[in-house]
């Protein structure tokens, strides 16, 4: 149930996905209630390039990762990145 | 369980960490491994691998990872490197030390360490020629 | 596969054993192990144990051990020390190097010498107090 | 099939083993044909501590570990031993 009111959420990204998008950050109004799913959709839209990692790409809230159904909330920070490869 | 994690632009002195080894009377295990960079990555021929790190969520994951091996194994003590930035080929990207009681959990959480860092941990690298 | 063995008297170096690396530029694991004395022996304390060795078998039995993880895996080469004598708690008795292409092969082929070794090679212990 | 012949065979041993036999090592005469189980026997009377070591015991021949029914040769160097623990 939206209210009609937005949040403004910050997304950063890392590694080639700052490549696809062409910047490292960036901010986003989202409708209340919107969901990690809804704000994907809103980005793709902006960053074409981003729509064929749809399906690799890693998802966090701050510093824990969190599934497309996750709801957004107001300042929210949104980071994007593909499959971590350290060691 | 004592942990220690640095995530750092510097190279890994393994001399230096391996010589700086606390180890109670009760331990019976040190085990070390040394991740290094390799000139074939794929088909290719590098020269270096450039690593980055989203370096607080890099923590906290490692920080959970700690939380799991000790909540799994009697383990005494973990200290984990991970060099961030231009490694060039023979360098050592990872360094990790276990000590345990016995080897069993020390291999076991060591594995259990690299698996989970490469499923959680937020490091990419790419390779440079 | 490149094997060095030595049984020895003297205390294992470990600084100057991991300085001395050989490591082609296709490696990307060096794994290691150093198996130290504990206070604990059973329900005991003790402050040495005291190793002995057949030792012309025990060479033997390691070598029959190198080439069965030949046959298994792709390892560049293994290093292993296994101290005899007395050896005081705290420190090891035993030191393998194993380098590999990838971690997965490592861990399987230092386990595997080290589990061999313990059915196989004639060293007995004995707890000092 | 014995001929009657003897064989002469050395018997080292190693750790605690050295203990009950009160010895390093020693020699024995068996007769044409003997295994491993034969020498034992002989071992065990004149070795009696040894007895109850008999389930653990190692043996090898030369280098090599044998079982109880291995054929002796003349001049076989037999090393018994309790079970090994290195590392």
């Amino acid at each position: 149930m939206t209210t009609g009111e937005v949040m403004r959420v910050t997304i950063n990204f890392y590694s080639y996905f700052r490549d696809l998008a062409g910047c490292a950050d960036t901010a986003e109004s989202v409708a209340e209630g919107a969901t990690i799913r809804d704000l994907l959709r809103q980005l793709v839209a902006r960053f074409p390039k981003l729509e064929a990692m749809q399906n690799s790409m890693l998802i966090a809230i701050g510093l824990e990762y969190q599934t497309r159904d996750y709801k957004l909330k107001e300042g929210d920070q949104v980071s994007l990145f593909p499959p971590v490869q350290g060691g | 369980m004592k942990k220690w994690l640095l995530i750092t632009n510097e190279p890994i002195d393994e001399r230096a960490l391996t010589m700086s080894r606390m180890m109670s009377a009760d331990m019976g295990t040190a085990l070390y491994f040394a991740g290094v960079v390799r000139q074939s990555e794929g088909a290719a021929r590098i020269a270096a691998i450039e690593y980055e790190a989203f370096q607080e969520m890099a923590e906290h994951q490692f920080e959970k990872i700690f939380v799991a091996i000790e909540q799994k194994w009697p383990i005494e003590s973990i200290r984990i490197v991970h060099r961030i930035g231009l490694v060039k080929v023979n360098e050592p990207s990872l360094w990790v030390e276990v000590i345990a009681p016995h080897r069993g959990e020390a291999f076991a959480a060591c594995k259990f360490l690299i698996d989970e860092m490469k499923r959680l941990v937020p490091i990419w690298k790419r390779p440079r020629e």
